[in-house]
């Protein structure tokens, strides 16, 4: 089965959870920028006159498409590298996913999601 | 779209019979074509020191023969048409200064539309201030306007009283006519239509702008009465402001500015806004030594001095009255700060010293910092703050002339007599610019050319009158101002 | 990399190779340290009104003793001097307008490299035109060429026939020969390898440019003709925009820029254009006030009132017309009408009227207007509308020399000679830079340093050519042009 | 902000204790009142050649009749004030340029933060130059600094040994002045708090500045012992980039900057810096032409062209060896070494050659692209690369002087006494300036005021400092740099 | 059972949006820009000679992550913030979630959705 | 039954990709800037000392929401569009979706996303 994990960070923490998916043969991935609000509070902001509160403060979203055996790995892999202990350090998603193709191959299903020296050749070795 | 067009045709028809009617009335066509024809203008120019028309030596060699030795006075006059036209380049360039400064404190769905309004005030003033505007203002006449040199049409050679040609005096007060009308158009930012602000535009550097200069600088009654303003505080600042006052009211804010749903508009670009702020202060470096229409030594170096000096003032007032009431040192506090200081010792900037120049560059700064916050709690939308930074500052540099001017000031001569005079000439230019002001702007509204739709609101007058934005490849969130964290 | 390695190699070889030939063919190097050594040119400066060579005043005071009295025209020679630097330090910043323009006008993953290439414009400008430009231009020799004068060796310390120093002379002509190389840039803009650039702005400066100059400006067979062209309609923007015209032939469109699969390719940052327009306009007042290169008042006014209203008169009538045809008035057909008056005002602006500018301004953005409609219609891609603001504007401010000019122009003389001799310069003129261009570039061609790759293209001449993007933090889509809403 | 409610109290109490000592110290008051009055100024204005006060004709005429025939001497006033002020506004756009390069080699998050210490550089070294700084620069004292002219107070009309005003002469060295102070700002940019910057500014305007000028250009002891800077190689540039090094080097690298966790970091708009290093050019020549302190016509047209042509060979020299070491033609290495290539002139710049001048300039980028390779290496996180441009480039320079110099270099006398002097002059100045930035940065660390704290540059100073941000409207991906593909 | 809400909406109606939810006691969200399609049409643009449609006009995606008896509340409080009539308004979307993670105080599943004074804390009131 | 197609192409094939949609009737997309990481490489940058590999490479992210047959069709018309046959042509997700509600209607489920002139009706013809 196969399974999307959406994990919301910190921007400054985008490098530390990029490497850490690499050492754990973590390879294709997705990164946007998004804003958002959860536990923590906004940051207050002023523009002449006024003061303001932004609510939606600035996070990376890095989306992974993976097979369902390598996503406890992977998720304890993001909240150690993303964790500081303060609000604010984000949340993970799993979703279901029916189907994968890769473009250039034409590659569906698991095949369409390994790449070389990656968490499932890795395991193999 | 059908509107649309019809709305252009009567722009363009509007244009044109303005035209028609100035050249009948004047006869300009065949007056200018004799009056100004280059020919003079070269024969006269070949009296004074002129070595060679073309960079070419074979033709220039022959043509200095018989000329007559020029005398000290063709020197003066060459010294100070090079600095006048140096100084008029720099007000020139305040045109930039103002179109970045406005772009940078508009959101970025507007930038198109303040670009282009400042773009034109500079193009429709250049053309509106030839025609009607300089002879109004400077031309004889009666103590109200002028009634000469439309279309420059007779004008004297050397301007009358000064050295240097009547051309460089016309172009110097043309950059300053610009500089008047741009004013307003921070203060109605991301809200006017663009077909009402040409005309406005058109209005205000042919009629409104020359009337209130024929009272003060072209010898009307402001100017018998002793009414003293050096470089403008009052005749070009505070005419713009009120202006733009008189607009913003008339048009209203821009949707969700005040009231329970209220968003942040937080201007779009700091760099754009510091940038522009630059170049003003620059900019008043030909704008008040400048207004000394003559290079005399020490009164442009001691006026240079002042008018820095009084920037920097205002804006380390205003920032530190911010950090203070705010609690953080803000950007756009200084940036104003800093205009005002520059406004408020346009006035005064000959008749004071620089300790003067600070305390009244640092009022200045206060005086803006109150003001704004003034307009905010009348619910007046002031995109920019000009109407504080040019108005209210502008205001208080008037008065300084009457408080501080060594000449008749009463900290140095003990009289009201000047404070007296300034105060009579800002409430009638006040008044003035109020009421024509608002006959115009209204008649504007009534054909509806004035405030753009709410969905032209929504989406942006760039997309809507324009059809573009700004920076078509960048992702914008116009509603959600963005920090970092 | 490999390729890369071995290109850069040959581009340094190229250009050592061409400063040694070039020194060996003039012995240049001991007679430059002979001839411009500071020693002379500081005693000559000595003999003006020099009071102190230090700021410090114990090193001054005894510096001044045994001086002669300066004399009227050292004073003359001091005036010019300031004028012509001024004006020349005018003409240098609008390579700043011009970076700012074409920057503003290209795609995002492009600023990079046009930024780069405007740069290199002046920085290979400056020792080109130094070694070689020069002298070709300027320089006595046939009526084809100048011989002498390389590496400013053997230049006279006061240039012959005016009142300043060779050097300053040196330094305006040079700021002229920058703009020329640079119009070429815009036009070509997101395709052209970096490397080719360099050697296309080599040889515009130091051979295509000077040898045109020397026709017209430097004494060769169109000014003996009688070929007017006062500040360099033709001289300048014209072969600066014919040698684009035949770089974007030779280069062909960007992809995607033409045909069923085209898509819209708006410039990234209007901010940026305008400021940079605003930028050229300022320049212009050193454009051509300043190719009067004395301080003369009378002419140096006229010129910068009618540089000025021209200006503005083609910013609106570009407006009008874009806005009457295509229904809305257009920020880039303002900036672009603007030049395009500045251009067309540039050869008869000392010999016209300000009402007449107006018509030729105006002209002028018309002429540009359908200018860009035309190439675009023939599938060339020029990227800003250089060669429309350029070239068919300069071909209109040239024939309107022979029109309008009061000297010897038709309304005025009846006369249709100068038409004439204008149309015989303006065909030499445009023949002479489209063959040479065509030799250039096709040469430049044949190495493959003209066309980037596709890739290249694809990716962004920014990343491909220079490893970097000009803004790393903003996402950018390039594709997708995205309004509000 | 309990604690910044402190912090801003202590700084405005500081600044107030500042101007009150400074006032009693002095009885400035009464002194700047008596001496700088603008009726002495007007008066000895009204002996030279002022035709009128005011623009008003009316006014203008009844002024001028009892006025002595100016002389030669007078006219020579005007010019070269004319001459200095247009300079000393050249060299002030010099603030806007030096702001536009940091803010574009900063990330997007630390650009409000840049912009208003750019901006305060300027308005605290106002003040305090004013105040303090130019009294013991240019005041007589001892061999180290001056004791007179504080507040202006009791200044000299003309300025000794030269034509102009002292209030012309004083703005130019304003202009100076606030370039040194603005060094440093880039060197330190990103991790320095805005409290203790503005420390930092007083201080340097005030005070370390003022001290190297008057050893150098004030009458010190580096000027007895022959030692040569022009326009301020060491004086201006070397004394900001020490003193920005030892900033950078007590700050410490920003964070993750340097080690193994380092990203790059790299500046977020290059059409920012782009434009930044054209103004810099461009007032470069208001920078050394204007260091002549007068117009005389030889010596500002050869340093004028000289200064030129060292920045395009500095720009061409430090992106070939990029090219070459790299392997591609960066854009920062080509402005950079601009960059140094002016800052290596400036000090020799009106004794050599132009070709001289290529080879100083181009030098000038080698040493520049040398020293920002030995900085990172040492891990001294210099993020505009100041301390290269300014202080290696500028050593160079100065040595240069006694290279190449015409009345003492070594290549043209053989003898090595004027490299002496000037290697003596090299280290004296280093010395002093290291020295006393360390007190200085030492004391602002030790209060708490000088590195900002790990979250506020995490979140960015922006932010943290200001309340806002430069560009809210744009989605930014502070630590993703994003290239196309 | 966790779900997820992806709401495409005006970008002017992104306050309002925001603003209702809260009311209702939706705390966490994530927001994005996007460009798209529905049942509009594009605007027209111009640049230089050429007129040319842009058919993706900016949206704001708005996405919750809930529990599914909140996803009637929430649907209802978006379609009333969001309405205009025209077209264009946007749609919204529902989807399965499998897993949720909080990475500062590792929760998992609906835990790790809660926050002070929600939409569930309200009910219990 | 609907389902959610997300595929992430190349930049500069983001016209291809929506002309080839609109030709087989599809209407309804949103599409969004992201960066991402697969089987390719990364770009090197430079500045000023320092070279830097950039591994996340720009892509945009087209997602449809649609009715389950109409899945093949599309994702067929994407591939073709969007196929160079080189690393980075990118990969097709197929996930499935609970519900869709349009607001300006208040239509429901399959309806909601049914345009004029789409697939849908077109196949009816
Ligand atoms: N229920 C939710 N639905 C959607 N996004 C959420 C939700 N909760 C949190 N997020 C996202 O996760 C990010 C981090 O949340 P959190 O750790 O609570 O810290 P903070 O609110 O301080 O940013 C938020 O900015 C938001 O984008
Ligand atoms: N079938 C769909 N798949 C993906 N996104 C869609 C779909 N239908 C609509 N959208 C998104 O919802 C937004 C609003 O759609 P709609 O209300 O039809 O108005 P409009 O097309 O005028 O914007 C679109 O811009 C698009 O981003
Ligand atoms: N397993 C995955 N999870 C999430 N996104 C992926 C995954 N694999 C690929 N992608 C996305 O698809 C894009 C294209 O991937 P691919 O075709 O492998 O080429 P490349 O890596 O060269 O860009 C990537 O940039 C990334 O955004």
């Amino acid at each position: 089965m196969i399974k999307k994990i959406e994990a919301i960070v910190r921007p400054e923490k985008l490098h530390a959870v990029k490497k850490a998916l690499s050492d754990i043969g973590i390879v294709g991935l997705t990164v946007m920028d998004v804003v958002g609000r959860g536990r923590g509070s906004g940051v207050q902001m002023q523009w002449r006159t006024g003061v303001y509160v932004v609510d939606l403060l600035p996070r990376k979203l890095i989306s992974i498409i993976l097979s369902e055996e390598n996503v406890n790995a992977t998720v304890e892999a993001i909240k150690k590298a993303a964790y500081t202990g303060e609000k604010g350090d984000g949340v993970i998603f799993v979703y279901p996913v029916e189907n994968v193709i890769r473009i250039s191959t034409n590659e569906q299903g698991k095949n369409a999601i390994m790449y070389q020296g990656d968490i499932d050749e890795r395991k193999k070795r | 779209m059908q509107t649309h067009k019809r709305g252009f045709t009567v722009l363009v028809l509007f244009i044109l019979s303005y035209f028609v009617a100035a050249f009948v009335l004047n006869g300009a066509f065949s007056v200018v074509a004799q009056e100004a024809t280059p020919e003079t203008t070269a024969e006269a120019a070949a009296e004074d020191a002129a070595p060679a028309e073309e960079a070419a030596p074979e033709e220039a060699a022959p043509a200095e023969e018989a000329e007559p030795e020029p005398t000290i006075a063709d020197l003066i006059a060459m010294i100070d048409t090079v600095w006048v036209l140096v100084a008029a380049f720099l007000v020139f360039f305040m045109q930039t200064g103002f179109a970045l400064v406005e772009a940078g404190f508009v959101r970025a769905k507007m930038v198109v539309n303040i670009l282009m309004k400042n773009f034109f005030d500079l193009s429709v003033g250049a053309i509106a201030y030839w025609a009607v505007g300089f002879g109004l203002m400077f031309g004889a006449g009666n103590a109200f306007f002028g009634t000469e040199w439309f279309f420059l049409s007779g004008i004297p050679e050397i301007y009358p009283g000064l050295t240097i040609p009547t051309f460089a005096f016309f172009f110097f007060q043309f950059a300053f006519a610009a500089t008047a009308a741009t004013i307003a158009s921070g203060v109605m930012a991301g809200r006017t239509e663009f077909k009402g602000y040409l005309l406005y535009s058109l209005v205000v550097t042919a009629l409104i702008y020359p009337i209130v200069g024929h009272w003060i600088w072209g010898g009307g009654w402001l100017a018998e009465l002793g009414f003293s303003d050096f470089a403008g505080s009052t005749v070009v600042h505070s005419t713009g402001a009120w202006i733009g006052l008189i607009g913003a009211m008339i048009l209203g804010p821009r949707p969700n500015r005040f009231g329970p749903d209220a968003v942040p508009m937080p201007g779009h670009s700091m760099t754009l806004a510091t940038m522009g702020t630059f170049i003003l202060w620059l900019g008043w470096f030909g704008f008040n030594p400048g207004s000394q229409v003559a290079a005399t030594p020490g009164p442009i170096a001691l006026i240079t001095v002042n008018t820095n000096i009084a920037a920097a003032a205002g804006a380390i007032s205003a920032m530190l009255l911010g950090w203070l009431l705010i609690g953080k040192p803000q950007l756009p506090w200084a940036l104003n700060g800093a205009l005002a200081g520059l406004v408020a010792i346009t006035a005064p900037c000959n008749d004071v010293t620089p300790f003067e120049s600070i305390i009244i560059g640092a009022l200045g700064g206060i005086v803006m910092y109150f003001g704004v916050n003034l307009l905010e709690k009348r619910q007046i939308d002031d995109v920019v703050g000009a109407v504080s930074v040019h108005g209210f500052a502008g205001v208080w540099g008037t008065l300084a002339v009457g408080i501080f001017g060594a000449s008749g000031g009463l900290v140095h001569t003990g009289s009201f007599e000047q404070l007296g005079v300034q105060t009579i000439g800002i409430f009638a230019v006040c008044g003035f610019a109020l009421v024509t002001a608002f006959v115009m702007f209204s008649a504007i509204n009534a054909v509806g050319w004035l405030r753009a739709s709410k969905s032209a609101m929504n989406v942006g007058l760039d997309v809507y009158e324009h059809g573009m934005v700004a920076y078509p490849e960048f992702t914008t969130s116009p509603s959600e101002p963005v920090p970092f964290s």
